[in-house]
């Protein structure tokens, strides 16, 4: 009796695929970071580069310590730590030590992912627990910020504009009185001072490392839907109700609330809506569960950068939106076909 | 009035009562693991605490303005008694409420929410209509916390938790996050 | 003979004794009276003082209730426990007013709700009720210090990396840069939830160590049989 | 002293008051429960196996109180355990003999046709929706171990031949991989039933013998064998009809070991020889699936 | 069993009565020894707060409750060694028992919860001499600044009420200026808002007060 | 951005909603006639070929029978009779591998190497002029199923229930699988069969409108059926519909047609609705006209593990391996081969399998097209909710398989799913959510009937 091992191969249908894959998605994802990576670093000179790198370094050896994996890439080779990574660097402020960043790299992976199963398993957007996780540590450094080395079309020296408190020791700080400046948003609510929108468009202002370029981040969020790497109903969702609630508060007092195109140019908006807001991990599966997403976020922006404490608002939205989807997909299941 | 509505969002969202105090944490943990008994909870509580804001108030106004030393003792012996006269009131007249709300009830007898909220009213000197938005906002941020916290774990269920964290840690850890995205809302309404 | 019921007597209390500090721990096992736990562990002096009132509540109502179990009837026996509980309770917190103010407005309202720790009305319940006094009492010194050690080590934590400092004294200097979280709500969470994960993680180490130990007595005995 | 007659006043005031409205309550008020229901209910293992037959451990403390059913179900309860909850009934503990789990297949790797890989979800019941899977045998052993997965007592582990054998010390009778197999391999039997027939297919002579080195192919000599009436040849397969046979002489000439003589566990000592060369390649898949199940599991 | 027995309806009232009325005498006793301790704990933290905002030459400090009338201070007698409840103001004196200027207790919203505080102000020249916090929940490192902050306690050592506080950021102007700590904008802000919303309600009272004390002088 | 405009351009045609655009391959046999399959020496005859009860066999090992000769009866009113496809002896009653992979009983035929299988058989009578039970009967004794796939007994769907009455009448000439090309052949080919078998299932439900839904990727088919209407003024519409899969499952293509929802749980009847598909109308036309009960069908046989792609005439019961053998299959190179089409089919692991009544197509692929990728954590993209055209969510529903967790399955109406495919074939993920499908079915199967 001659047998040999089974040539065909079982499998159920289908036997057709269409061709994206997970990784592919994770892939684009990353190549549209890179321009705003070299934007930020362009603003706010080589220092900002090292904090991005600093912080996807913490990321990926999170990962690779935690994941248990000893042999070969592992997780690390579905690209989402460093995605995770890089990410968090673009939301943290220029002149942040950068064992801050490497800190906050590694709680995002520790906090906001492996200890929830790995990818798609987590409720919060990895990259922003590392960020409130720095935030609420380091509520000095966290809003301290530094303004910009260049703009678009001059600059002094970008490659040597390093901030002396991104060399700080780990936990301990350097004491300097560099001149700060202050987010548009910041300016706007403490001050009562407003910013020129075309500033605010080309990313002439302070702010985190990769919020400030509106129109990149504009650009990359049109390439990645083109790419159907996004889902657009999100960011469309959640920038179309800040439009709303603050055209409707500009509308009822235009001297006391800020109008609509500063605060979708201004912070964390753009980048939230392009980069975090379209995490499918952490969002609502359900197409109307995208839409109740997104006016539930620009309703939390807008309240809270308006009546809140903080000047802005981006990250906590986003995660207490992350914190209600399981509820918001439970709600808005799609009607079954003959229901 | 704005007043009203400080106290309201302040107890419900800025100063969760279990996010940010720490109080009724027991129920928190231990009942959150479904999103209907989470809600059944979230009223439970939101009734309790109503009905002990008020009959602490009562009981403070007209009764211990004398005797303020036994302010404790009475609080906690109202709650107690109240919320077991509730029981066996609902517990014979509707055995469907019962269900539904009632085995919840001998929890909030020992949840620190309820005596903290009669404290709290006290210390601060609140009204009767400002105790009563004060229990409503920390029935309403209870209930919040609650449900949140009863979706994610739903949800988690369907996935793999690692084993070192399965369990009581991994619920701190989500309390934790929730803890760090309310910190969104401090300030909120106070400088307006 | 005498001797030998004492001694198994002893090794009972010590047992009740013992249990509540690790096996049983209040805190880290079983998850209990978690509120005061971690919303007054911003700084290790306050968990110390906390367990302290804890410690005397807790041996008091133990000793009163445990004296009084079969007097006192069964309908109505959780409401008399929080009556003495309570008394206990507002004993400790008018003292600690006289004697320390300043302890006593760090630690607010939490020595007031002592009276609805679950782990004192829970002991009452479970332990003291049913249990004579001696026994009732070394359970009670045995829990409350498990309480005590726990809030220690959690306030340890967050007070040396949130304020830099431990009982006061500065750890790492002026240039240190506190983590502001660990003294916030989030950090009390997070912290206790490290702790549990690495009580796990050494849980399960010692068990792989075990077994690894178990499986190589077996292919030591089963090689000695084969040969 | 005004104090202490205020303080005494007040707290007498409440405390009397709280307590007649208690006890009004209490006596108008209460709802009758069995209280001996929540301590048989402390005393059984929690598990909601449901072997005894009960939806779960309360169903069958009401049971119990109801007497509809005897201590001595409960197959997860040591036999103090048992003991204890007769003697607080005041009743008699119905102890049952020990049953097991047996499998009704010896087909494992190297031994049973197979015709095809199979690629998906690691689990028996999605592999035999896909051609039954890719073994000849539409009646064998999958391999996929949902009955390991099933097992709350972790009394099933896959061999090296990826057939699961049942530990007859941890096996609690439950029934959960009799319920979870789908190709029904598992069967409740008495551990004093020695005789296993170790295959579940139809199929006889050459055809049998075709598709699996270890199918019973109907010979009938078992049956032969046995005293008169003990063994009958069924549908293609022998069916034990005395269970309580000392003997294991009917195993002697069975032409393919498909009948077998079972002491403690199955599969002991498999002594056949591998059809494939390298008995690694089995546990090389083994390691797989597991990998499998890790990722897919986390 | 016994278990199932159910006492009578008069033995649960009386045992519930019973520890009730132990648990009061109990409590009394307690009461009564802690008391004073108590109360001189409060007067203390009360003399403290005083001191620190009016200087080295305070003496100590007289207690003034609001009449029933709202308009008016009555002088309350501290002998008891208590303090009152209900709204308080304090009177700084000095060595001369010559009464310096009024201590006042107040609260309000701030960035996380209630802040209390007691601010020393002084009527004629119509100006806060200077501010204390008592209690405050702000962010640590940040918004606690409102108490620790020398910087910024320094803008409440002369500060003008007249017309109402403002908050500013980076250079003080006005003598109603407050300068906010920068980082903590909110907690600065809330502080300005107390002290505003405070004044408003104890300004014309206290300024009646000093008319009448400085007429009864010049009579 | 390609979402964004597929979103606001609405498509002409009539369509249903959601669903997914796999690549046709349809290229390699759209223009080829239907060829003749030779005969081969054995046929096996499974005793269950189609939904509902297996045909009891009414002959004995050894007999003799010529084609077109009952060998089973139907075993209730939801069963047909079987019919040998060639003149011969029967062989055997015995278990034969079935393409759903079980063993199963079937009636194995020897064809006579030297009968000359002609086509000979007993005359039957005009359905337009007889009585409606005749035409059924006749109907179920020639062994007629839907030859769409499902394979459910033709007399059963004409049989409208007392109570019921029938609106319209739809022949199904969707054809949405790749690959498959059977009845795109049978409509360019034999347009009048269509169209007269049509006649006869209208008259049967006595429907007051006939429509032929056909995707729009066939337009020599619609040419050819119009013409074949125009000829003879009917109340017959022939509607080009948008190419998407799966257009020709019934739901959808009554979605298309009308607009209308059928309700969970129900049928098309409840909308006074009857679907068939267009190769069951050409074949119960055959049949009134020749006598010829169902013994053979049009089957596309095609993949790249075969060197001549065909669409053949085969006899029902004839091994795959014989077919593939016959369009040139590249011995070793094949790694798979499905019964059925690419999204629904069965793959198989013995060859030795027979073409059914509703056997489609037979597809071998080489380990070119073969791709096996590695499962990935889901990541809640939601495309698999953009695909389903039942409006699920399977991406929880496979959590929920996963976890077992059998009430919440129900409450996401598992029940509804009919396993298209396409949740599976957009997953980026690779996750197989519709075999965990089959599974939690199988989940809540077992669940109601432990109750």
């Amino acid at each position: 009796m001659k047998r040999h091992a089974p040539d065909l191969i079982i499998t159920t249908a289908p036997f057709l695929r269409e061709g994206s894959s997970t990784p592919e998605l994770m892939r684009q994802v990353l190549l549209a970071t890179i321009p705003v990576v070299a934007a930020g670093t362009w603003f706010f000179g080589f220092g900002a580069l090292l904090v991005i790198f600093t912080a996807t370094v913490g990321a990926v050896a999170a990962e690779w310590f935690l994941s248990g994996n000893r042999s070969g890439l592992g997780t690390l080779a579905d690209g989402s730590a460093l995605l995770t990574g890089i990410l968090l660097g673009l939301t943290l402020p220029p002149p942040i030590p950068l064992w801050m960043a490497f800190l906050g790299g590694a709680v995002a992976i520790a906090l906001g992912k492996v200890i929830w199963g790995g990818l798609g398993h987590n409720i919060f957007n990895p990259a922003l627990v590392g960020r409130a996780f720095l935030q609420a540590a380091f509520p000095e450094p966290m809003t301290t910020w530094s303004a910009p080395v260049s703009s678009w079309f001059s600059s002094s020296s970008p490659y040597v504009a390093v901030d002396p408190r991104t060399f700080a020791l780990p936990l301990m700080r350097v004491k300097t009185d560099v001149i700060t400046a202050a987010t548009p948003l910041g300016l706007a609510k403490f001050q009562g001072k407003g910013t020129d929108l075309w500033s605010l468009f080309f990313g002439n202002t302070g702010g985190s490392i990769g919020e400030t370029c509106a129109v990149l981040l504009i650009l990359c969020g049109l390439w990645l839907a083109s790419r159907r790497a996004l889902e657009w109903r999100l960011p469309v969702a959640a920038l179309s109700s800040v439009f709303v609630f603050s055209s409707t508060l500009h509308l009822i007092d235009s001297t006391r609330y800020p109008g609509p195109l500063f605060m979708l140019l201004s912070g964390g908006i753009l980048f939230g809506s392009v980069f975090m807001v379209t995490d499918p991990v952490t969002t609502p599966i359900t197409r109307t569960g995208a839409w109740v997403f997104g006016a539930g976020l620009g309703f939390l922006v807008v309240l809270i950068r308006i009546f809140g404490g903080l000047p802005e608002a981006v990250m906590f939205s986003i995660l207490l939106m992350n914190a209600v989807t399981p509820l918001i997909n439970r709600a808005t299941q799609p009607r079954t076909f003959g229901y | 009035m704005n007043d009203l509505l400080w106290i309201f969002v302040s107890a419900a969202i800025i100063n969760n009562f279990t996010l940010t105090y720490f109080l009724g944490l027991c129920p928190f943990f231990g009942v959150s693991n479904k999103i209907d008994t989470a809600l059944r909870m979230a009223a439970a509580n939101i009734f309790v605490l109503v009905i002990t804001s008020f009959s602490t108030w009562v009981l403070n106004t007209f009764v211990l303005f004398r005797a303020e030393y036994l302010r404790l003792i009475a609080f906690i012996v109202a709650i107690a008694c109240t919320v077991q006269f509730v029981e066996m009131v609902i517990k014979k007249t509707s055995p469907a409420l019962f269900k539904a709300l009632g085995i919840y009830l001998p929890l909030i007898t020992t949840n620190c929410a309820m005596l903290a909220l009669a404290l709290f009213q006290t210390t601060r000197g609140y009204g009767l209509l400002q105790g009563q938005a004060y229990a409503l906002g920390a029935g309403v941020g209870l209930g919040l916390a609650l449900l949140i916290m009863a979706g994610i774990r739903q949800e988690n269920e369907l996935v793999t938790i690692p084993k070192l964290v399965r369990g009581a840690a991994m619920n701190f850890f989500i309390a934790g996050i929730l803890s760090m995205a309310f910190m969104g809302f401090a300030g909120l309404f106070s400088s307006h | 003979m005498a001797t030998k019921m004492d001694d198994e007597e002893k090794q009972k209390l010590y047992d009740e004794f013992v249990k509540g500090i690790w096996r049983e721990n209040p805190v880290f096992i079983q998850v209990l009276g978690l509120c005061p736990s971690l919303a007054v562990t911003n700084s290790l002096m306050n968990g110390i003082a906390m367990g302290a009132a804890v410690l005397f509540v807790l041996v008091c109502s133990s000793f009163l209730i445990s004296l009084l179990r079969n007097v006192i009837p069964k309908p109505v026996r959780i409401s008399i426990y929080i009556v003495v509980i309570a008394t206990f309770v507002t004993a400790v917190d008018f003292t600690l007013a006289a004697v320390a103010p300043d302890l006593h407005k760090s630690l607010g309202a939490f020595i007031a709700l002592i009276v609805v720790n679950c782990l004192i009305l829970g002991r009452a319940e479970a332990f003291a009720g049913r249990h004579g006094v001696k026994e009732s009492v070394a359970d009670a010194i045995g829990m409350s210090i498990g309480f005590t050690l726990a809030l220690c080590l959690i306030g340890g934590i967050r007070e040396a990396l949130g304020n830099g400092t431990l009982l006061g004294y500065s750890l790492f200097g002026p240039n240190f840069e506190p983590w502001v979280i660990m003294i916030l709500p989030p950090g009390g969470f997070l912290t206790l939830g490290a702790y549990l994960f690495l009580f796990a993680y050494f849980k399960e180490r010692s068990e792989e160590k075990k077994q690894r130990q178990a499986d190589a007595a077996r292919n030591l005995t089963e090689g000695r049989r084969a040969a | 002293m005004i104090g202490i007659a205020t303080a005494a006043a007040i707290m007498t005031g409440m405390a009397l008051l709280f307590a007649i409205l208690l006890a009004i309550a209490y006596r108008f008020l209460r709802v009758e429960e069995d209280p001996r229901l929540e301590i048989v209910e402390g005393m059984l293992p929690g598990t909601n196996c449901g072997a005894c037959g009960n939806p779960g451990c309360h169903a069958f403390a009401e049971a119990l109180l109801r007497q509809t059913a005897a201590p001595g179900k409960c197959t997860v309860s040591s036999p103090t355990q048992v003991d204890a909850i007769a003697r607080f009934l005041g009743v008699d503990a119905g102890v049952e003999e020990k049953r097991v789990a047996r499998l009704h297949c010896g087909g494992g790797y190297g031994l049973a046709l197979r015709q095809a890989e199979y690629q998906g979800y690691s689990s028996c019941r999605a592999a035999v929706l896909v051609s039954g899977g890719g073994g000849a045998c539409g009646w064998g052993c999958l391999g996929l171990a949902d009955c390991e997965r099933a097992c709350t007592f972790d009394a099933i582990k896959l061999n090296d031949r990826l057939l699961p054998v049942v530990d007859v010390d941890k096996c609690t009778a439950c029934g959960d991989c009799v319920e979870v197999c789908p190709v029904d391999l598992f069967t409740i039997e008495p551990l004093s039933k020695r005789l296993i027939v170790q295959c579940n297919s139809p199929l006889k002579g050459e055809a049998a013998r075709k598709v699996c080195s270890v199918a019973c192919d109907a010979c009938g000599r078992c049956a032969a064998d046995a005293p008169d009436g003990a063994i009958e040849i069924v549908n293609g397969l022998p069916v034990v009809k005395v269970p309580s046979l000392t003997s294991e002489r009917a195993t002697f000439r069975c032409p393919t070991c498909a009948i077998q003589w079972v002491q403690g566990n199955q599969f002991a000592d498999d002594t056949v020889a591998p059809l494939y060369e390298g008995g690694s390649i089995a546990s090389a898949i083994l390691s797989a699936h597991r990998e499998d199940e890790r990722a897919s599991r986390g | 069993m016994e278990a199932t027995r159910e006492p009578s309806a008069q033995r649960l009232i009386l045992s519930l009565s019973i520890s009730g009325l132990v648990a009061g005498i109990v409590l009394v006793g307690v009461y009564d020894v802690t008391y004073p301790a108590i109360q001189k704990n409060r007067a203390e933290a009360v003399k403290k707060a005083v001191f620190k905002i009016y200087g080295e030459h305070t003496k100590g400090f007289e207690v003034f409750l609001l009449g029933s009338d709202h308009k008016t201070l009555q002088a309350f007698d501290m002998s008891g060694g208590a303090l009152p409840e209900g709204s308080t103001v304090f009177g700084a004196v000095d060595s001369s028992g010559q009464l310096m200027g009024y201590a006042v207790p107040a609260e309000g919203a701030g960035f996380q919860d209630t802040i209390k505080i007691l601010y020393g102000y002084d009527p004629t020249q119509k100006r806060i001499v200077g501010m204390e916090v008592l209690e405050s929940k702000e962010t640590p490192g940040l918004g606690d600044k409102i108490g620790s902050d020398a910087k910024f306690r320094a803008n409440f050592t002369a500060l003008s009420v007249e017309p109402a506080i403002q908050l500013v950021k980076g250079k003080k102007s006005g003598a109603n200026e407050v300068d906010a700590i920068s980082g903590a904008t909110i907690s600065s802000d809330a502080v300005v808002k107390i002290l505003n919303r405070s004044l408003d309600q104890w300004r014309p009272i206290l300024a009646a007060e000093a008319a009448k004390k400085s007429g009864a002088k010049e009579r | 951005m390609t979402g964004l405009l597929q979103a606001i351009r609405k498509s002409p045609q009539p369509t249903f909603h959601h669903g997914v655009h796999p690549e046709e391959n349809k290229g390699r046999t759209n223009r080829l006639p239907v060829a003749r399959m030779p005969f081969v020496g054995e046929y096996v005859l499974p005793l269950s070929q189609h939904l509902g009860a297996p045909s009891p066999p009414i002959v004995v090992p050894g007999q003799r029978v010529e084609r077109g000769e009952a060998v089973a009866r139907p075993g209730g009113f939801v069963s047909v009779s079987l019919h040998s496809p060639v003149t011969g002896t029967v062989k055997a009653i015995e278990l034969r591998p079935h393409p759903n992979g079980k063993l199963m009983p079937a009636v194995v035929v020897q064809a006579d190497p030297f009968a000359s299988q002609r086509d000979q058989f007993p005359a039957v009578p005009d359905p337009l002029l007889s009585a409606r039970e005749t035409v059924l009967q006749h109907i179920q004794s020639s062994g007629m199923v839907g030859l769409g796939g499902a394979a459910f007994p033709s007399h059963v769907k004409a049989k409208v229930p007392d109570g019921k009455r029938v609106q319209f009448a739809v022949l199904n000439g969707c054809e949405c699988e790749p690959y498959l090309t059977c009845d795109h052949r049978v409509m360019v080919e034999n347009p009048g069969d269509v169209i007269r078998g049509f006649q006869i299932l209208l008259s049967l439900v006595g429907a007051e409108r006939g429509y032929i839904g056909v995707e729009l990727n066939k337009a020599d088919a619609i040419a050819a059926l119009r013409a074949a209407v125009g000829r003879a003024p009917l109340p017959i519409e022939i509607l080009g519909l948008e190419v998407k899969y799966p257009q020709g499952a019934e739901k959808m293509l009554l979605d298309a047609i009308f607009h209308r929802e059928v309700p969970s749980g129900k049928l098309p009847l409840d909308l006074e609705i009857v679907v068939n598909n267009v190769g069951t109308a050409a074949a119960i036309a055959q049949y009134f006209d020749t006598g010829k009960p169902l013994i053979e069908r049009v089957v596309t046989v095609t993949g790249d593990a075969v060197s001549r792609p065909a669409n053949l005439l085969v006899p029902i019961g004839t091994p795959v391996s014989a077919v593939l053998e016959h369009c040139g299959l590249r011995q070793g190179e094949a790694r798979q081969v499905i019964v059925g089409g690419p999204m629904m089919g069965l793959a198989q692991k013995d060859l030795d399998v027979p073409v059914l009544k509703g056997t489609s197509g037979i597809l071998a692929f080489t380990s070119e097209t073969v791709r096996v990728q590695a499962e990935m954590p889901c990541i809640r993209c939601g495309r698999c909710l953009d695909a389903c055209p039942v409006f699920l969510n399977p991406s929880r529903l496979a959590m929920l398989v996963r976890t077992e967790s059998v009430d919440e399955l129900e409450r996401y109406h598992l029940l509804d799913c009919f396993e298209c495919a396409s949740c599976s074939f957009v997953c980026p993920s690779s996750i197989p959510l519709v075999q965990l499908m089959r599974v939690g079915k199988g989940l809540i199967r077992q669940k109601k009937s432990s109750k």
